[in-house]
């Protein structure tokens, strides 16, 4: 039988490899990517918590809106991407570094 | 005469100086006509303090007509603040401690303004000068009138704001914004301890239910706490240390004293009047204030002595070599305020207060003799260039004369009545309290005996002789001209020393006057039963520092060996200004002599101990070494790997320096090299890349769960 | 147990809230009419003039009983009530410094929209009683800040800006909403009230409790700017346009402070008389113990090397979180009192700081530090803004008598209640420290020459205005706090 | 038929598995923003497995649907079409490494020493569109409306940052 503490674990599992590609990324839309794992994981705790209290719809409007505002976070952050692409000639982060100190 | 009416109307005693502060202060900001008028802006300010010192007569009238018990009178204004279970009004408390002060801050201050007229006329920064000088008196007022802790430390920082901005009021000079800027970190260090004992005070009276900062309930409730510790001390005894160490920044106690003779940039009337006779007397009216939590903890009150003392020899010693007519005055200022501690240290509240009232009157004759001097000299103040001015300056020379005979301590002037009297108490504490006091008695008499011989050897370089007959001796790289007090006046045709213009002369004689009677307002008991005369001043103060502890009043039998101490020191100071005298007139070839056999000594007293060097050689030098290396290990480390481990790693090491050096040096320079290293490393962690951005909040979270899981 | 209101009960309290969206779907509306369009000040004073509704239906609506509204999504108490006046308030500067920056002149409307937007999300953020409303909210505020730090057009710091915020932005709320999941997965609610009722009823191991608030600090924690989730800040405020700049260091500061404090208070303490305890062995104390001791000692210690000036108000503001910190770890009335209070002190003083900087680096086109130097010798105009700047330095670093001072002296005295005496010595030592930074700008302006001999202007009639009254509010409300303090004590009582 | 499930569990947990370890350490941008799709779809599986089933439809939707068309447009707009080498590669790795390692190890003795809350006896699945809707519309209106807030201005911001873009050139 699958327990809670099986889909919590892949879930974790998940969450530590976004921080991970975050946190060692150079590509700007890397980074967005290992973002994007940072809150499947949040949101699939959510529902996995959910159902295992007996909360279902709690946790799945939760886990819905982390989808939602994560679509609209993308959106924002991918055009931004574009601007620093325009002003930089790349989304390579390391280059990206005129502030600092 | 209803001297009801100053009672009720107390509180333009601090609001007058401040109104004069804000016309003149508006009109200088945004350039308006009226202040063109020299006259106008004068009359202004020296109107507000004289409208401000009748009122302080006529407080201190009110006062005296009523029975001792009553003389403490709060006049409650607004609550100015309330957060939980603090709670401080804006209120004044008139009693017979704030009205000295107040007399000799507004009258004092009165005369320096006066005194001003004539010194500053040519400044083109008149009315800036009489807004700061007034703003200064509306601080200094507050703070000795304010009825609780935290008005007393608004004022206290007020009067230093104003110290500074007068230090470097003629802020184009460098040495002078730098006096300022040092000034202001010196006495940073002394407000730090000042808040932490203000606010030990506080939660500790707080957890024994009688949360407050005014003076008359910490004063009630004060005996609760008096045997609760803190880490093994005496919370009481802690707190009279650390407010003590407040004071010393403040009235320039070793060794936090380096700022006021650096302070001396100033204008003279500043000197004058925030430099000897009011400011630094901050700490001692602070002690004063305070007596009761002092009298409880006298470990705390051996320390206040044993400083008081040191500081009183140690600043006269340097006094001897001085060769600036006020730094001559600014090392005699530490020495005296020295005494003024000593007193306080010995529990004798009311003679270090009586000190502080005589020194006011014939430091500030001093100061202000010096300024005429100057400006006489066409701004020298070197005295080796001086010489033979008693002719040209007959009213600045008798004045100053009069003054340097009352500090020296000669019977029957004012010096010698408040000195003695402390002298004797710190004597006689010998006797009742410690043996250690008869070492401090002693520091005190040579100290008194040094201060009698550099004021003399002063009034001799300055006034006797033949102008400019020493000139020699100034060593050619010195001979700058007017480095201070330069503002760039004056048509100089004619360099004939002058007598200055009667607004000085006239705050010369007032200020000579009182330095001479000012005495027998605190006859001692000693000498005064046999006429029935009484101390007033000590019965004045009764009131408020009646918690003196076993050795005040009494006084029915007078043991012989006071009045054979009374002889002593008197005979003592005869002779020092004798042989100042003698020295720097008639045989010339004495110190000189001196000098030539002990060299070493007398450079010694020339660079004021080296202090200066000693810092810099011993804080400043070896953190620099230490700079150097961390620099060095830096570049290494750096050169490596350029990363956010190696940042990491480097900020360790600088946090372990950091602490090894505070240990170890802990000293002004140094640590804030140290925390300028500090903050450059952890600068670098901020290296401009998101990825390690984040990677450090990961290894936060990660650190963080760590601390708490294991 | 207190009032619980359905959706239309509620909505009589969120009008405010209603006008404020009115006013952002009505500069949409009003963009498209091309005599409005032309008019370059309109839109802002539309903006200006809904901000003011705001406000006073903030006031109006404080007549209403607490309760829970939306059925407990959010509260309406009176601690809500006060960040809807500061959001207004500050974003009323906000919008004023926009109008006066140049780098800001050729924005379109949706900058002023998105403005508004912010402030809408400030007191819903600090109103937030539910995990979700506070994530929303969170949202709301930050993803619409991403926009307008990027809203210079072809600049490479405002772009370098805007990306670093959004990547560290959109990764701090993924850790704060896993943190957010832990505690539901204890707690089985979502509901802050409920979750310290059930946390009461079932006595539980302190793992999962610290590690779920650990994580979510990392998402208030990026909003206030606390160590280790500050990095954003020094690079994001620095490449920003100077007005978003001062208002990030303001208005979401301030809502991060208030969502931290409600947070904690509601769900993880239980009131014991005066003091809060905190639920279980949950360290609450020690924990933001540490971050503040953290952050205000590295936000002092950096700023000292700045050269930038909106880089060194950066890691001033950062230090400034940190004093605030020291309070939360007080975790009493008083600390609640304090913080308050000291948010409106910052505000008061940090727009005036910024407000002078502004103007100082328009003027000279650099955001050197180096630029105010001599700004005391050139004309009537630069004694003002030095004399001023002097002021609001004074008061940043906590000198009497301005309202600086009265702050810190609130937050320490919360500080010292707790018996908290290492902290509060090392925040009086860390005052000592930014003296240094601040001193510098002063000895810059006084004694240095100026490099150049033009005579100082504000570019605006104005602004010196403004400025004027920032800095004689900074002095004022140094004397006469009483006012201040007493809206501040009737707002620190959190529902619940 | 628990060892069906199981084994449903086990496939796509090594699906999202691989594709969060393609994601972090490919070299090339174009196949980590692929393995997205893999992350995602076996999340939205997992969902299903946990009947959410609402939920798993609309991860397919907007994730894959929409975030994913976004990236890839994203990537390829950035690196040029006919740029061959999309690359993604890593700094730091070696100190991030063995943080993330241990994060993970905390992880999991959390997850296994607490006693989350779980109801004793698990109830059957049911549809939850119906439940979600009426939630959505009563307890949670007001989270709901916010969230069109939000998305206008986000549109807005987004078209913004954007329009400048085509303007520029």
């Amino acid at each position: 039988m699958i327990s809670i503490q099986h889909y919590l674990l892949v879930s974790a599992a998940i969450f530590v490899l976004g921080l991970l590609t975050v946190a060692t990324r150079r590509n700007a839309l890397g980074i967005l990517l290992g973002t994007e794992l940072v809150l499947n994981a949040a949101a699939l705790n959510m529902v996995i918590f959910g159902r295992y209290s007996n909360h279902m719809a709690e946790g799945s409007i939760y886990a819905l809106f982390v989808i939602v505002l994560a679509a609209a976070e993308a959106a924002v952050a991918l055009a931004v991407g574009l601007m620093i692409y325009r002003n930089f000639k790349t989304i390579d982060t390391v280059e990206v570094d005129d502030l600092k100190g | 005469m209803n001297t009801q009416f100053f009672i009720d109307y107390a509180w333009i005693i601090p609001l007058a100086p401040l109104v004069g502060f804000l016309i003149n202060g508006i009109g200088t900001f945004l350039k308006l006509p009226y202040v063109r008028s020299k006259t106008v802006v004068h009359t202004i300010a020296c109107g507000a303090l004289l409208l401000s010192f009748i009122f302080a007569v006529g407080v201190f009238l009110h006062l005296s007509s009523l029975e001792p018990e009553a003389r403490s009178i709060t006049r409650y204004l607004y609550t100015w603040l309330q957060v939980g279970s603090l709670k401080a009004d804006a209120a004044f408390l008139l009693d017979p401690l704030s009205s000295v002060m107040m007399l000799i801050i507004t009258g004092v201050g009165f005369l320096i303004h006066v005194y001003s007229i004539g010194y500053m006329a040519d400044d083109p920064s008149y009315s800036r000068f009489f807004t700061y000088l007034n703003l200064f008196c509306f601080a200094m007022l507050l703070l000795v009138m304010g009825d609780n802790l935290l008005m007393l430390f608004i004022g206290w920082e007020g009067v230093g704001l104003c110290s500074y901005l007068l230090i470097g009021f003629w802020f184009k000079e460098k040495a002078n914004a730098q006096a300022g800027m040092k000034a202001f970190v010196v006495n940073r260090i002394g407000d730090f301890a000042f808040l932490l004992g203000m606010f030990l005070l506080f939660w500790t009276m707080y957890d024994y239910g009688h949360a407050s900062v005014t003076f008359k309930e910490i004063g009630q409730h004060v005996g609760l706490i008096k045997d609760v510790e803190v880490g093994g001390w005496p919370v009481l005894v802690l707190v009279g240390i650390l407010l003590f160490i407040g004071a010393t920044g403040k009235s320039a106690q070793v060794p936090l004293y380096v700022w006021l003779p650096d302070a001396m940039a100033g204008p003279t009337p500043v000197s004058g009047l925030i430099h000897a006779a009011t400011m630094v007397t901050a700490g001692i009216y602070m002690i004063g204030r305070l007596n009761f939590v002092y009298t409880l903890a006298p470990e705390a009150l051996v320390v206040v002595a044993t400083v008081g003392a040191v500081t009183a020899l140690f600043a006269a010693t340097i006094g001897f070599a001085q060769n600036d007519i006020k730094k001559v005055l600014a090392y005699s200022t530490v020495s005296q305020l020295g005494y003024m501690f000593l007193g306080m240290g010995t529990g004798a509240y009311a003679a270090g207060i009586f000190h502080l009232m005589t020194h006011a009157f014939f430091k500030a004759c001093l100061f202000l003799g010096s300024g005429s001097v100057i400006l006489g000299m066409h701004h020298e103040q070197d005295m080796r260039k001086m010489g033979g001015l008693k002719k040209y300056m007959p009213v600045t020379y008798w004045t100053f004369l009069l003054a340097t005979i009352a500090i020296a301590g000669i019977f029957p002037f004012s010096g010698f009545f408040s000195k003695d009297e402390i002298l004797w108490k710190a004597f006689e504490a010998g006797g009742h309290i410690s043996s250690w006091y008869y070492v401090l008695w002693g520091l005190g008499i040579a100290g008194a005996m040094g201060t009698a011989f550099y004021m003399f050897r002063a009034v001799s370089m300055t006034f006797y002789g033949e102008l400019g007959a020493r000139a020699h001796e100034v060593p050619a790289e010195e001979a700058s001209h007017g480095h201070d007090d330069d503002h760039g006046h004056h048509g100089h045709g004619d360099h004939t020393p002058h007598e200055s213009p009667k607004t000085m002369t006239f705050a010369l004689s007032v200020l000579a006057l009182l330095s001479v009677v000012g005495g027998f307002l605190g006859i001692p008991y000693a000498l005064g039963h046999f006429f029935h005369v009484p101390n007033f001043f000590e019965h004045w103060l009764e009131p408020v520092l009646n918690h003196g502890g076993g050795h005040h009043g009494g006084h029915h039998s007078v043991p012989p060996i006071e009045y054979g101490l009374m002889i002593f020191s008197v005979a003592i100071a005869l002779t020092a200004s004798y042989l100042g005298y003698l020295f720097y007139t008639k045989r010339q070839d004495l110190p000189k002599k001196f000098v030539a056999k002990f060299p070493k000594l007398h450079a010694l007293a020339l660079n004021k101990y080296y202090v200066d060097e000693i810092y810099q050689a011993l804080v400043v030098n070896n953190l620099l070494r230490l700079n150097n290396f961390l620099s060095a290990f830096d570049a290494k480390v750096v050169d490596g790997a350029v990363n956010a481990v190696g940042s990491v790693v480097r900020v360790y090491s600088r946090v372990m320096g950091f602490w090894d050096a505070t240990f170890v040096d802990g000293l002004v320079n140094g640590v804030a090299q140290l925390v300028r290293q500090l903050g450059r490393a952890l600068r670098k962690t901020q290296t401009g890349r998101i990825q390690n951005y984040l990677y450090v909040a990961m290894l936060g979270v990660v650190i963080l769960m760590i601390w708490r899981m294991l | 147990m207190m009032q619980v209101l359905n959706n239309q009960e509620s909505l009589w309290y969120f009008l405010p809230e209603l006008a404020l969206v009115a006013t952002f779907v009505l500069i949409f509306i009003l963009d498209l009419l091309p005599s409005i369009k032309n008019q370059k000040r309109a839109l802002p004073i539309v903006a200006a003039i809904g901000v003011v509704f705001f406000l006073g239906l903030s006031v109006y609506v404080q007549q209403f009983p607490q309760a829970l509204l939306f059925h407990g999504m959010i509260v309406g108490d009176s601690f809500t009530d006060f960040f809807r006046l500061f959001a207004g308030v500050s974003t009323l500067f906000a919008l004023y410094f926009s109008v006066k920056s140049k780098e800001l002149a050729k924005v379109k409307a949706e900058y002023w929209a998105l403005i508004l937007g912010i402030a809408l999300g400030l007191p819903i953020l600090a109103a937030s009683n539910n995990l979700l409303m506070i994530y929303l909210s969170l949202e709301l505020v930050s993803i619409l800040s991403y926009v307008v730090v990027g809203s210079i057009y072809g600049s490479r710091a405002s772009s370098e800006a805007a990306l670093k915020y959004v990547l560290y932005g959109a990764t701090a709320s993924g850790i704060m909403i896993y943190g957010l999941s832990l505690l539901f997965g204890v707690s089985g609610t979502l509901d802050a009230i409920q979750i310290k009722a059930f946390l009461l009823s079932h006595p539980m191991e302190r793992l999962p409790l610290f590690i779920g608030l650990l994580m979510t600090m990392a998402g208030f924690g990026y909003k206030v700017s606390m160590v280790p989730f500050h990095m954003w800040a020094p690079d994001v405020y620095q490449g920003a346009p100077t007005p978003v700049t001062s208002y990030l260091s303001v208005g979401p500061k301030a809502a991060g402070f208030a969502i931290l404090l409600r947070f904690v208070y509601t769900a993880l303490t239980t009131h014991n008389g005066a003091d809060f305890e905190p639920i279980k062995s949950v360290d609450i104390s020690g924990l933001m113990s540490v971050f503040a001791v953290a952050t205000m000692t590295l936000g002092n210690v950096v700023a000292m090397w700045q050269k930038d000036t909106k880089r060194m108000l950066a890691y001033s503001s950062i230090a400034h979180a940190g004093y605030m910190l020291m309070a939360v770890a007080a975790l009493n009335q008083q600390a609640i009192e304090g913080i308050l209070f000291y948010l409106s002190a910052y505000l008061v003083m940090n727009f005036g700081a910024f407000g002078v900087a502004q103007a100082v680096m328009q003027e000279s086109g650099t955001q050197d530090l180096e630029s105010f130097k001599g700004l005391a010798k050139r004309g009537s105009k630069g004694s003002l803004a030095a004399l001023a700047m002097t002021v609001f330095l004074i008061s940043l670093t906590g000198l009497p008598p301005t309202i600086g001072f009265v702050g810190k002296f609130v937050l320490f005295s919360a500080v010292l209640e707790a018996k908290l005496y290492v902290l509060a010595v090392i925040g009086v030592l860390n005052s000592v420290v930014s003296l240094y930074y601040y001193a510098r700008i002063i000895k810059y302006m006084y004694f240095d020459d100026p490099l150049s001999e033009d005579k100082f202007s504000f570019g605006s009639r104005s602004y010196p205005v403004l400025i004027t009254f920032l800095a004689l509010a900074t002095l004022a409300l140094g004397l006469f706090w009483e006012p201040l303090s007493v809206v501040v004590k009737n707002s620190a009582h959190l529902l619940s | 038929m628990p060892d069906l499930t199981l084994l449903i569990f086990l496939a796509f947990s090594g699906l999202i598995l691989g594709a969060c370890l393609v994601l972090a350490f490919s070299k090339n941008l174009v196949y980590s923003a692929f393995s997205l799709l893999g992350t995602f779809t076996g999340v939205a599986a997992f969902f299903a497995l946990l009947g959410a089933d609402f939920l798993a439809i609309a991860q397919l939707l907007v994730y894959i649907g929409g975030i994913m068309v976004l990236y890839l447009f994203a990537v390829l707009m950035t690196s040029g079409i006919a740029d061959v080498k999309v690359t993604n590669r890593s700094i730091g790795l070696k100190f991030a490494l063995p943080v993330a390692v241990i994060l993970f190890g905390l992880l999991a003795k959390l997850i296994f020493s607490t006693e989350w809350f779980v109801v004793k006896e698990l109830p059957e699945a049911t549809p939850t569109t119906a439940s979600i809707g009426n939630t959505l519309l009563t307890q949670y209106l007001l989270p709901f409306e916010l969230a069109s807030v939000l998305l206008l201005g986000v549109l807005v911001g987004a078209v913004s940052l954007g329009r400048r873009e085509v303007k520029g050139d």
